[in-house]
C-alpha cells in the first residue's frame, strides 16, 4: 500500500537527516518503526505525509508511493484526501477550540453524515474527554493525546501514521490505546505505520518492524524475527529473556548498541 | 555644449501631496524645458533633472547631495515644507539658492532679524506671499466683507486645520491680525490632514457661530470637511489657503458657495493678460495641443522658474552663474516681473534683509452651486511690509 | 536552611479552574535528598501540582513552603532563585537558541552582569564571568552526553533530545529541588536507562532533591524513594513504591491490571 | 546525525574564550576589521552622494538595531519606533540648545532621555502581549507625534527646532565628510555594544522571553523587568539614531517621524532578519538603497527620447513607487527569513564545499 | 453644558462608529483565519471605492449594478491577490507576511494614484437625498446603508465561524498551519476564501466612505485609524469589531465635545481614542471580546 524507496531528506537546504530510507507497509497491516532519539523517525513520517514542507524540509532523492501514486513532496492536504492521515508527535491539538470542535475538524475531509456518531464513538473510547467541555488547550497532557488519537479516528482514513501514540499516557491507557489500534486495524482494515518508543507494545500489535538509526534503516523483520533478535531484546525490550533489569542498578558506563 | 549649469528640481508627484504637487511641478518642468529650447540662460544650457521624491525628506536630501557632488548644482527648485526646512542649513553652507513652494513666513527672514526666527534662511526664496501674509490678506478682506454685507457685531474667525507645520504656519500670525482687525477669534479647530468624517468638528464650528473659517488643510481633507459641514448645516464663508483654492477643489466639493481663496498669478482663463501668451507656449511643452486646463499652481511654478532664470542671467553678466551670484541677482532689481510674464507674475522685490518677494494678494470668491464652478475676483489686498511681520 | 525539616511542604493545596477541581486538599512533604514520584491517571492533577510548586499556578487555597519558607505568593522567577528548577511535560525550550544558550539561561540568576556591564564585555568582567559559567554548563553538557548537539538550534532537535536539553537547562540552575514532568516520555528503553542514570546521579552525586512525574512504572518503582498517587485531584495513596503498587485503588484507577502475572509476561514478551 | 557544527574541518577550539568570540574565525574577524577600514575610506574614493547614503544608513541602522532588540530579540512588536527616533532628535537639540552641553555629549544624553520615555510607553508591556502590544505602541506613536506638535518648549511646536552641528574638540563638523566619521564612530560602537549585549546574560534573557516567556519565568527571569528593559534599550538606540539625524540636518520637524517611518524601520529588520545584529545592518542598507536604486534605474531610461516626455516620466515615478513595494514583496516571497538567514546558508554551503551537505 | 450638541455628537459617533466597525471587521476576518494583520486594508477600501466610482461614472452604470459589480470585482481581486502574492508565503513567519501586506500597501497606493489619478473625485448622487434627518441630526444616507449592511454581515460571520465547517477550518489554520494541513485542510483555499471575503467587505466599506468623503488616495488612512477599534473589541472577535468601532466613534465625538467646549487643546478628537485604548488594554489585555491566549505548560 505504501512504499518508501531510498529517500533522502534535507532540512533547510543543508541539513541531511535521512540517508536512504526504504520501507514497505502492506495493505491492512500494522508496521512499526523503532529507533533512538533523533534517528529520523518523525522525519520519515513527515516525509510521507508531506508535512516536511512546512518545516523547510525536502525529499531530495528517492520516491514514496501510496496506493500507486507518487506522493514525495506532495501537498499535505492532497495526501490526506487520498486517505493517509498522520497523528503528529507532541499532540498538536487546536488549543483554542473545544474537544468537539477538534473532533469535527478531524472529519474535515469527510463528506458523509456519520460524523456525529463517530464523535460518540471517540467519547466511548475516551470517556474522560466527554466531560471536558472547555478549550482543549487546558486539557492535561494525556487528555490531549487522547484527543489527538480520537481526531485521527474521525478522519476514517485508509492509513494512519501514528507518531508515538502512547507518549504521556498512563499505563492503563497505553494498554487501551494499543487495544484500540488493534481493533481499528482489525475491524476497519485501516493500515498503520506506528512510530513508538514502547517497543513491547508496538511489537505486540505490529506485523512487521523497522529499526532506524542515524537516518538509516539498520534492521527490519517480521514481528517474530525482531522479538527474537538478541540486540532488539536487550536494547528495546528490556533484557533478554531473564529477569528484567532494574533501572536502579544501571552501570554508569554501559555497552551501547550501534548498528553502524 | 560645454556651457551648461545644473538645476535640480525636487517634485512630489506620487507622495502625500502629489495631488497638488503635480500641478506645480509641471509648471516648473515645462518652464525649465521651455527656457532651454529658447536659448537657455543667454546661451548657457540649463541641465536639469526633475526627481519625484514622494514627499520623503531623506530622499530629498540624498538627491540634493547627489546633485551637489556630481552635478555641481547652482540652484534648486523644491517643493515641500519638510525638505525645504531640512535643507536650510545645507544650502546656506553650500550657497545654493533654493526656490521652493513652501511659503512659510520664517523663510523670508534671511538674516534672523525677527527674534522669533529660529534659523535664518539666507538662500531660500519663493515666489508668492507667505502663508501668513496670504491669510492676513484674507482676514483683511473678510473684515471689509463683514461690513459690506451688513453684519452686525464682531465677526467670528476660526482657524481650521491640523496641528501640523503646514496648516500651522500662518496660525498665530493670522489670528493676531484678525484680533487686531476686530474679529472674535475662536480656539483653533483641529481637523486631520487625512480625510475622514468631520461632522463632529463641523458641529463645533456651527456651535461657535464661525462666520469666517480659515481652511489650513489640503485637498482631500478640505473636501471632506466642507462636505461634512454642509451636512450638519455649518456654512461659514470659507477662507482657503492657497493650495486648497482652485477650480479642481471647487469642482470636487460641488455644492459650495463663498469659497474664498488667494492667488498670486492670473488664471488660465483670464483674458487680456499679456503674459498669458508665454504661459500658453510653455504649457505646450508637455501638452502639444495647448488645450489642457492649467491651475494657478502651475502658473506659479512658471513664475518661480522664471525669477530664477532672470537672476541667473544677471549672474552670468556679473561674474558667472554661481549660487552666490544668483542670490545677488535676486536683489539686483526691485518690483520686477520676468520678461514676457507681465500680468501673470506680480512685481516682486527681494532684498538681502527681506525675502518677502510679494506683498500683494489677489482674492477670489469661488462657488460651485449647481454645476460648473465659477470664480470671481473679490479684491486685491496689498499688505504693508511691517517689520514685526518679517519672518513671521 | 533548616536541615531537619522537609525541603518541600505542601499543605492542603486546592486548585480550581472554573468548574474543574484540578487539585483537592492535597498535602505532602518531601525530605531533603529524597527522590519523590507523583503518579496518577491522565488529568489527575500531577502537572498542576508541579505548577503550584514552581509558581506557575497560585493554589486556590492552601500553601507551599520551601526550605521552611512560605513561598505561596512568590513569583516563579523568585522561586527559581530560591532553588527550584523544573522541566516541562510539553517541551518548553527556547526554540531559536542554541542548546548551549538554552543551558546558559539556566545560569541566569547566578550571573551578575547586566545590560550596562554586558555591552562593555571586555572591560567590565562580563567576559570572565560568562566564561566561568560556560565551564559549568559544559560540565552539565558532558554529564548529560549532549556535547555533539551543543551548537544546534534547540527547535530543530528531535523530541527525545529536547527532553534531555530541558533537563540540562534545569540542572544548570543548580537547584536544590528539581521538578521533572515525565522525563522519560518519548524515549526508548535504552534512553530511559540513560535518563534514569542521570536522575539517580543528580539525586545522589549532585545532591538534588527530585520530584518526578512519570508514567513508566518500571522506572518509578526502581528509582524512587517514595511515591504519591493522585486521582481526580485527590491524593489516594502515598508511601514506598511497593506499598503503593499493591494498593487496590491504584491498581484500578491507574495501572488497570487485575492480574499481575499476565501483564508481567507481556512486559517481557 | 547531520552536521550540526558548521565550522571548517580542522577548526577546533581549545578554549571557551575562542568559542565565544563574535567572529567565529580569525579570518572573519580580520575581514570585518578590514571592512570597517574600507568603509572609512569611502569619503576619499566616492562622492558626496555615497557619503550621504552612508550617513543615512548609519543613523537608521542604529535605530533599527534598537527595534530589532525589541522586536527580533524580545518578541515585542513595536509600531512606534519612529516616534522614539524623533524624540531623540528633539531631545538632543533641546539639551544642546538649552544647556549648551556639547552635541557629542547631548547625543547619548538624548539616548537616555528617550530610554526613559520608552520605558514609560513600555509599561503596558507588563500586561499586554503580541499584536495588542503592537497597537499600544501605535498609540505611543500618535501620542508622541501629537506631543511634538504641541510641546513648544521642547520641540518648538509644529514649527520644529534647530539643531546645532556636531562639535568635536572645538571643531564644528559642518560638512558631510567629517560627519561621516562621527557616524562611523557611533555605528561601530553601537553595534559592538549591541553584539556584546546579546551574547551576555541580559541578551539571552531577552531571547528567552521571546521564545517561551512562561518557561523563561520559571528559569528565573523576571518578565516585567526584561520586557521593560527591552523597551528602554530599544528606545535608547532609537534616541541615539534620532539625535544623529537631527544634528545632521540641523533642523528637526515633527513631520519626519510618522507611522510610515515606523513601518520602514520594521521593514529594515524583517528584511534583514529578526533577531540578527548583522541582519539589521543589511536590512537597513537594503531599505535605504532601494529607492535610490529604483530612482537611478528610472534615471537610466532618460537616455531614450521617449522617456523624457512628461507623461512618461510621471508614469515612471509611479512605477518607481510601485517597484519599491514590489521589491519588498518579492524579497519576502523569496527570502522570508531575511538576509541574515540567507547569509548563514551561504556560509554553511561554502564551508561544506565541495560536499553539498 | 450643551446637551443638544452632545446628543448630536453622540448620535454622529454611533453612526460613524458602525462604519469603523465594518472596516474593523475586515481586519478581524483576515486575522481570525490567517493570523495576519493586513496593513493594506486601507488600500483595499480605496480600490473598492475607485472601482465603484469607475463603474458609476466612467461606465454610467446604475448604482445597484455598479455596486454588485464592484463586489464581484473585489472578490476576484482578493482571490487573485492571494494566489499571486500570499500563497507563496504560506508557512512562512507571520511577521514576514505582515510585512508583505505593507509592501502591498505601498504598491497599491502608487498603482491607484497612477490609474485613477491623485486628485479627489466625488460620487454622483446615488440616493434620493444625500442625507436624512434622524432625531434632529443630518445623517448621510450612505451611512444608513452601511449600518444595515454591517448588521447583516456581522450576523452571517458569527454563524460562519461558530458552526460552518469552513469557519472551523479557518480558525484551525490561524492556530497552526501545519496542523491544519495535517488534517487535510487546504490552507490555500482557506486563505483564498478569507481574502476574498475581506476584500468584498472592504469594497462595501470603501464605497460608503467614498460616497461620504469623496475618493482620494488619502482615504486609505482609515485603514490605520480603525486599529484602535479592532484592538478594543479584541482582535479575533467579530462582534468586538463592531462594538470597538462604535466605542471609538463615540469616544472621538465625546472628545470633540470636551475639547471644543471646555479644554481647547485641539486634536483631542483624534488622539483621545489612543489614550483610552492604552488604559483599556491595561485592564483587559485582550480587548473587550478577544480570546485569551492559552498559557499552559
Ligand atoms: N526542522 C528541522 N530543521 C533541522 N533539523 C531538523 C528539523 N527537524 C528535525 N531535525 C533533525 O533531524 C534529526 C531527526 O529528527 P526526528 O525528529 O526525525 O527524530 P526522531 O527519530 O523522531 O526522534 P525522537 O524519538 O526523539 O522523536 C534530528 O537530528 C533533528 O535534529
Ligand atoms: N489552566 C487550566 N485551566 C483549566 N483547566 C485546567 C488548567 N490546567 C489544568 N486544567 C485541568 O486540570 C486537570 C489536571 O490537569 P494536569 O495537567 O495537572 O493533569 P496531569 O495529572 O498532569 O495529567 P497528564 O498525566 O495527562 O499530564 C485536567 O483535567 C485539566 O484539564
Ligand atoms: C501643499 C503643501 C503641503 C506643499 C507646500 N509646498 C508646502 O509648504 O509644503
Ligand atoms: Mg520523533
Ligand atoms: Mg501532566
Amino acid at each position: 500500500m505504501l512504499s518508501v524507496n531510498n529517500i533522502e531528506v534535507v532540512y533547510d537546504e543543508v541539513i541531511l537527516v535521512l540517508r536512504g530510507v526504504s520501507l514497505e507497509v502492506p495493505q491492512g497491516k500494522i508496521v512499526t518503526l523503532l529507533g533512538p532519539n533523533g534517528a529520523g523517525k518523525s522525519t520519515t513520517l513527515k516525509a510521507i505525509s508531506g508535512l516536511l514542507k512546512t518545516e523547510d524540509g525536502k525529499v531530495t532523492r528517492g520516491d514514496i508511493n501510496f496506493m500507486g501514486q507518487q506522493i514525495a513532496n506532495g501537498n499535505p492536504e492532497d495526501i490526506v484526501r487520498s486517505g493517509l492521515f498522520q497523528v503528529m508527535e507532541g499532540r498538536r491539538i487546536i488549543e483554542d477550540m473545544t474537544c468537539v470542535e477538534n473532533l469535527r475538524l478531524g472529519a474535515y475531509t469527510r463528506k458523509d453524515k456519520g460524523v456525529k456518531d463517530d464523535i460518540d464513538m471517540v467519547f466511548e473510547y475516551f470517556p474522560r474527554l466527554r466531560e471536558r467541555t472547555g478549550l482543549a488547550g487546558y486539557l492535561s497532557g494525556g487528555e490531549q493525546q487522547m484527543l489527538a488519537i480520537g481526531r485521527a479516528l474521525m478522519a476514517r482514513p485508509k492509513m494512519i501514521l501514528l507518531d508515538e501514540p502512547s507518549m504521556g499516557l498512563s499505563p492503563l491507557l497505553v494498554k487501551e490505546v494499543f487495544g484500540i489500534i488493534e481493533k481499528i486495524n482489525r475491524e476497519q482494515g485501516i493500515t498503520m505505520l506506528i512510530v513508538e518508543q514502547n517497543a513491547n507494545f508496538a511489537l505486540k500489535v505490529a506485523d512487521y518492524g523497522y529499526i532506524m538509526e542515524s537516518g538509516k534503516v539498520v534492521l527490519d523483520g517480521t514481528r517474530d524475527e525482531l522479538l527474537n533478535n538478541e540486540d532488539v531484546k536487550e536494547f528495546y525490550l528490556g533484557g533478554g529473556s531473564e529477569e528484567r533489569k532494574s533501572f536502579k542498578n544501571i552501570k554508569s558506563y554501559k555497552r551501547r548498541k550501534r548498528w553502524l | 555644449d560645454d556651457d551648461m549649469v545644473f538645476v535640480g528640481h525636487l517634485m512630489d508627484i506620487t507622495g502625500a501631496t502629489g495631488f497638488i504637487g503635480k500641478f506645480y511641478a509641471d509648471g516648473v518642468r515645462d518652464a525649465l524645458m521651455y527656457i532651454n529650447t529658447h536659448g537657455g540662460i543667454d546661451g548657457t544650457v540649463l541641465d536639469s533633472e526633475s526627481v519625484d521624491y514622494a514627499y520623503k525628506v531623506p530622499q530629498a536630501i540624498a538627491n540634493y547631495k547627489k546633485w551637489r557632488s556630481r552635478n555641481n548644482m547652482v540652484a534648486m527648485q523644491a517643493w515641500g515644507t519638510g525638505d525645504t526646512e531640512a535643507l536650510i542649513s545645507f544650502v546656506a553652507q553650500d550657497k545654493v539658492p533654493v526656490y521652493s513652494a513652501s511659503y512659510s513666513g520664517h523663510l523670508t527672514d534671511p538674516t534672523g532679524k525677527n527674534p522669533k526666527t529660529a534659523k535664518p534662511a539666507p538662500y531660500n526664496f519663493f515666489y508668492g506671499a507667505s502663508y501668513s501674509d496670504a491669510c492676513r490678506a484674507l482676514v483683511q478682506w473678510a473684515a471689509e466683507d463683514w461690513k459690506a454685507s451688513g453684519g452686525s457685531g464682531k465677526p467670528v474667525f476660526s482657524h481650521i486645520g491640523d496641528n501640523h507645520p503646514y496648516p500651522n504656519a500662518p496660525k498665530e500670525a493670522c489670528a493676531e491680525y484678525a484680533t487686531e482687525l476686530g474679529f472674535d477669534v475662536t480656539e483653533p479647530v483641529v481637523v486631520s490632514m487625512k480625510p475622514g468624517d468631520f461632522k463632529a468638528q463641523c458641529l463645533t464650528i456651527k456651535e461657535a457661530g464661525t462666520n469666517y473659517g480659515y481652511l489650513g488643510n489640503l485637498g482631500p481633507s478640505v473636501v471632506s470637511l466642507v462636505k461634512s459641514c454642509d451636512t450638519v448645516g455649518a456654512s461659514p464663508k470659507w477662507l482657503a489657503n492657497i493650495w486648497a483654492g482652485d477650480y479642481e477643489t471647487l469642482k470636487t466639493i460641488g455644492d459650495v458657495e463663498n469659497y474664498v481663496f488667494p492667488a498670486m498669478t492670473s488664471f488660465w482663463s483670464d483674458e487680456g493678460v499679456p503674459g498669458m501668451d508665454l504661459v500658453r507656449e510653455i504649457s505646450k511643452m508637455s501638452d502639444s495641443s495647448g488645450e489642457q486646463f492649467r491651475t494657478h499652481h502651475y502658473i506659479r511654478g512658471i513664475c518661480s522658474a522664471y525669477y530664477m532664470k532672470e537672476a541667473m542671467e544677471w549672474a552670468k553678466a556679473n561674474g558667472g552663474i554661481t549660487g552666490e551670484n544668483i542670490k545677488a541677482g535676486m536683489y539686483a532689481r526691485t518690483d520686477w516681473v520676468p520678461a514676457g510674464l507681465e500680468g501673470v507674475c506680480m512685481p516682486a522685490t527681494w532684498t538681502a534683509e527681506d525675502h518677502r518677494g510679494i506683498n500683494t494678494v489677489n482674492i477670489y470668491n469661488g462657488s460651485a452651486k449647481g454645476g460648473e464652478p465659477t470664480v470671481t475676483k473679490a479684491a486685491t489686498v496689498t499688505l504693508p511690509r511691517r517689520d514685526d511681520w518679517l519672518g513671521y | 536552611m533548616t536541615s531537619q525539616g522537609p525541603i518541600l511542604q505542601i499543605s492542603d493545596v486546592s486548585l480550581v479552574f472554573g468548574g474543574v477541581r484540578a487539585l483537592s486538599d492535597v498535602s505532602f512533604s518531601v525530605q531533603p535528598g529524597e527522590l519523590f514520584s507523583i503518579i496518577g491517571p491522565n488529568g489527575a492533577g500531577k502537572t498542576s501540582m508541579l505548577n503550584c510548586i514552581s509558581g506557575r499556578y497560585q493554589p486556590t487555597t492552601g500553601s507551599v513552603s520551601f526550605k521552611g519558607q512560605d513561598v505561596t505568593g512568590l513569583k516563579p522567577n523568585d522561586r527559581a532563585e530560591l532553588g527550584i528548577g523544573r522541566t516541562f511535560q510539553n517541551l518548553a525550550l527556547f526554540g531559536h537558541m542554541s542548546v548551549l544558550d538554552n543551558i546558559m539561561v539556566g545560569r541566569h540568576h547566578l550571573l551578575k552582569n547586566n545590560c550596562l556591564t554586558g555591552p562593555l564585555y571586555w572591560f567590565s568582567g562580563a567576559q570572565k564571568e560568562e566564561l566561568e559559567h560556560r565551564r559549568f554548563c559544559e560540565d552539565v553538557i558532558d554529564f548529560l552526553e549532549i556535547s555533539h548537539i551543543r551548537k544546534a538550534t534547540a527547535g530543530t532537535l528531535s523530541y527525545g533530545l529536547r527532553k534531555r536539553v530541558e533537563l540540562a537547562r534545569a540542572v544548570a540552575l543548580r537547584p536544590d529541588l528539581i521538578l521533572l514532568d515525565e522525563p522519560m516520555a518519548g524515549m526508548n528503553l535504552e534512553e530511559k536507562e540513560d535518563m534514569a542514570r542521570f536522575i539517580i546521579d543528580l539525586n545522589e552525586e549532585w545532591g538534588m532533591t527530585v520530584v518526578m512525574i512519570e508514567h513508566d512504572m518500571g522506572v518509578v518503582m526502581d528509582i524512587s524513594n517514595r511515591v504519591m498517587v493522585l486521582d481526580f485531584g485527590r491524593k489516594i495513596a502515598a508511601g514506598l513504591p511497593e506499598e503503593v503498587m499493591a494498593n487496590k485503588h491504584v491498581k484500578k484507577a491507574y495501572l488497570g491490571e487485575d492480574d499481575d502475572a499476565t501483564d508481567e509476561d507481556e512486559q517481557v514478551a | 546525525m547531520a552536521g550540526f557544527s558548521m565550522r571548517p574541518c580542522g577548526d577546533f577550539r581549545t578554549t571557551y574564550r575562542q568559542d565565544t568570540r563574535i567572529f567565529d574565525t580569525t579570518f572573519v574577524r580580520n575581514a570585518a576589521i578590514l571592512g570597517v577600514i574600507a568603509t572609512a575610506l569611502i569619503p576619499f574614493v566616492l562622492d558626496g552622494y555615497y557619503v550621504n547614503l552612508f550617513i543615512q544608513i548609519s543613523y537608521f541602522a542604529i535605530a533599527a538595531l534598537g527595534l530589532n532588540i525589541l522586536v527580533g530579540f524580545t518578541g515585542q512588536i513595536s509600531l512606534g519606533h519612529a516616534a522614539f527616533f524623533g524624540f531623540g532628535a528633539f531631545a538632543s537639540a533641546w539639551i544642546n540648545n538649552t544647556t549648551g552641553i556639547p552635541v557629542l555629549l547631548s547625543i547619548p544624553l538624548a539616548g537616555l532621555m528617550t530610554a526613559a520615555v520608552g520605558l514609560l510607553f513600555g509599561l503596558p508591556a507588563a500586561r499586554i502581549k503580541g499584536l495588542y502590544l503592537a497597537i499600544a505602541t501605535l498609540a505611543a506613536q500618535f501620542i508622541l507625534e501629537d506631543f511634538f506638535a504641541r510641546a513648544d518648549w521642547f520641540t518648538g511646536g509644529s514649527y520644529g527646532a534647530a539643531a546645532n552641528p556636531v562639535n568635536v574638540f572645538g571643531y564644528e563638523v559642518l560638512d558631510d565628510f567629517s560627519f561621516f566619521y562621527v557616524c562611523l564612530f557611533f555605528l561601530v560602537i553601537m553595534y559592538l555594544l549591541g553584539t556584546n549585549l546579546m551574547r551576555t546574560r541580559d541578551g539571552r534573557a531577552f531571547v528567552a522571553v521571546r521564545d517561551h516567556y512562561l518557561s523563561a519565568e520559571i528559569m528565573g527571569i523576571n518578565l516585567t523587568k526584561y520586557r521593560l528593559m527591552s523597551f528602554a534599550i530599544s528606545s535608547f538606540y532609537a534616541g541615539i539614531g534620532g539625535a544623529m539625524y537631527g544634528h545632521y540636518l540641523g533642523f528637526v520637524s515633527a513631520e519626519g517621524f510618522t507611522i510610515l517611518l515606523s513601518i520602514q524601520f520594521l521593514g529594515m529588520i524583517i528584511i534583514g532578519g529578526l533577531g540578527s545584529v548583522k541582519g539589521t545592518l543589511m536590512g537597513t542598507i537594503f531599505m535605504v538603497l532601494l529607492p535610490e536604486v529604483m530612482e537611478n534605474g528610472v534615471g537610466l531610461l532618460s537616455v531614450f527620447d521617449w522617456a523624457n516626455s512628461t507623461a512618461v516620466t510621471d508614469g515612471l515615478a509611479y512605477i518607481k513607487e510601485m517597484a519599491i513595494g514590489l521589491a519588498i514583496i518579492l524579497f519576502l516571497i523569496f527570502e522570508p527569513d531575511g538576509l541574515a538567514h540567507r547569509w548563514q546558508q551561504i556560509r554553511a554551503y561554502w564551508k561544506l564545499y565541495p560536499f553539498s551537505y | 453644558m450643551n446637551f443638544e450638541l452632545l446628543f448630536q455628537l453622540l448620535l454622529n459617533g454611533l453612526i460613524v462608529g458602525t462604519l469603523y466597525g465594518v472596516v474593523a471587521m475586515c481586519f478581524v476576518l483576515i486575522y481570525k483565519s490567517t493570523q495576519i494583520v493586513n496593513f493594506a486594508q486601507g488600500e483595499f477600501l480605496l480600490i473598492g471605492a475607485w472601482v465603484c466610482y469607475a463603474f458609476l461614472v466612467e461606465m454610467h452604470m446604475p448604482f445597484w449594478l455598479g455596486f454588485i459589480f464592484t463586489l464581484l470585482f473585489m472578490m476576484a481581486f482578493g482571490i487573485i491577490l492571494q494566489m499571486v502574492v500570499l500563497r507563496p508565503m504560506i508557512g512562512e513567519p507571520i511577521i514576514s507576511v505582515i510585512m508583505v501586506t505593507i509592501g502591498l500597501s505601498i504598491f497599491f497606493q502608487a498603482a491607484t494614484k497612477w490609474i485613477f489619478g491623485a486628485t479627489t473625485a466625488t460620487y454622483p448622487q446615488v440616493f434620493e437625498t444625500r442625507s436624512v434627518n434622524l432625531m434632529g441630526m443630518q445623517i448621510e444616507t450612505a451611512y444608513i446603508m452601511s449600518f444595515v449592511i454591517s448588521l447583516v454581515i456581522m450576523a452571517a460571520f458569527y454563524w460562519f465561524f461558530k458552526y460552518s465547517k469552513l469557519g472551523l477550518a479557518m480558525r484551525a489554520t490561524a492556530f497552526d498551519q501545519q496542523v491544519a494541513q495535517s488534517l487535510g485542510i487546504s490552507v490555500k483555499t482557506v486563505f483564498a476564501m478569507s481574502w476574498a471575503i475581506s476584500a468584498l467587505v472592504s469594497g462595501v466599506a470603501g464605497i460608503v466612505i467614498g460616497m461620504v468623503n469623496g475618493v482620494s488616495s488619502a482615504l486609505s488612512v482609515i485603514g490605520i485609524k480603525v486599529f484602535p477599534a479592532v484592538i478594543l473589541g479584541g482582535l479575533d472577535s467579530i462582534i468586538g469589531a463592531i462594538v470597538g468601532g462604535v466605542i471609538i466613534g463615540l469616544l472621538e465625538n465625546t472628545a470633540e465635545f470636551v475639547d471644543g467646549q471646555y479644554l481647547h487643546w485641539g486634536n483631542l478628537f483624534s488622539i483621545a481614542p489612543f489614550y483610552v485604548l492604552i488604559i483599556i488594554l491595561c485592564i483587559k489585555p485582550y480587548g473587550l471580546f478577544g480570546t485569551k491566549d492559552i498559557e499552559r505548560i
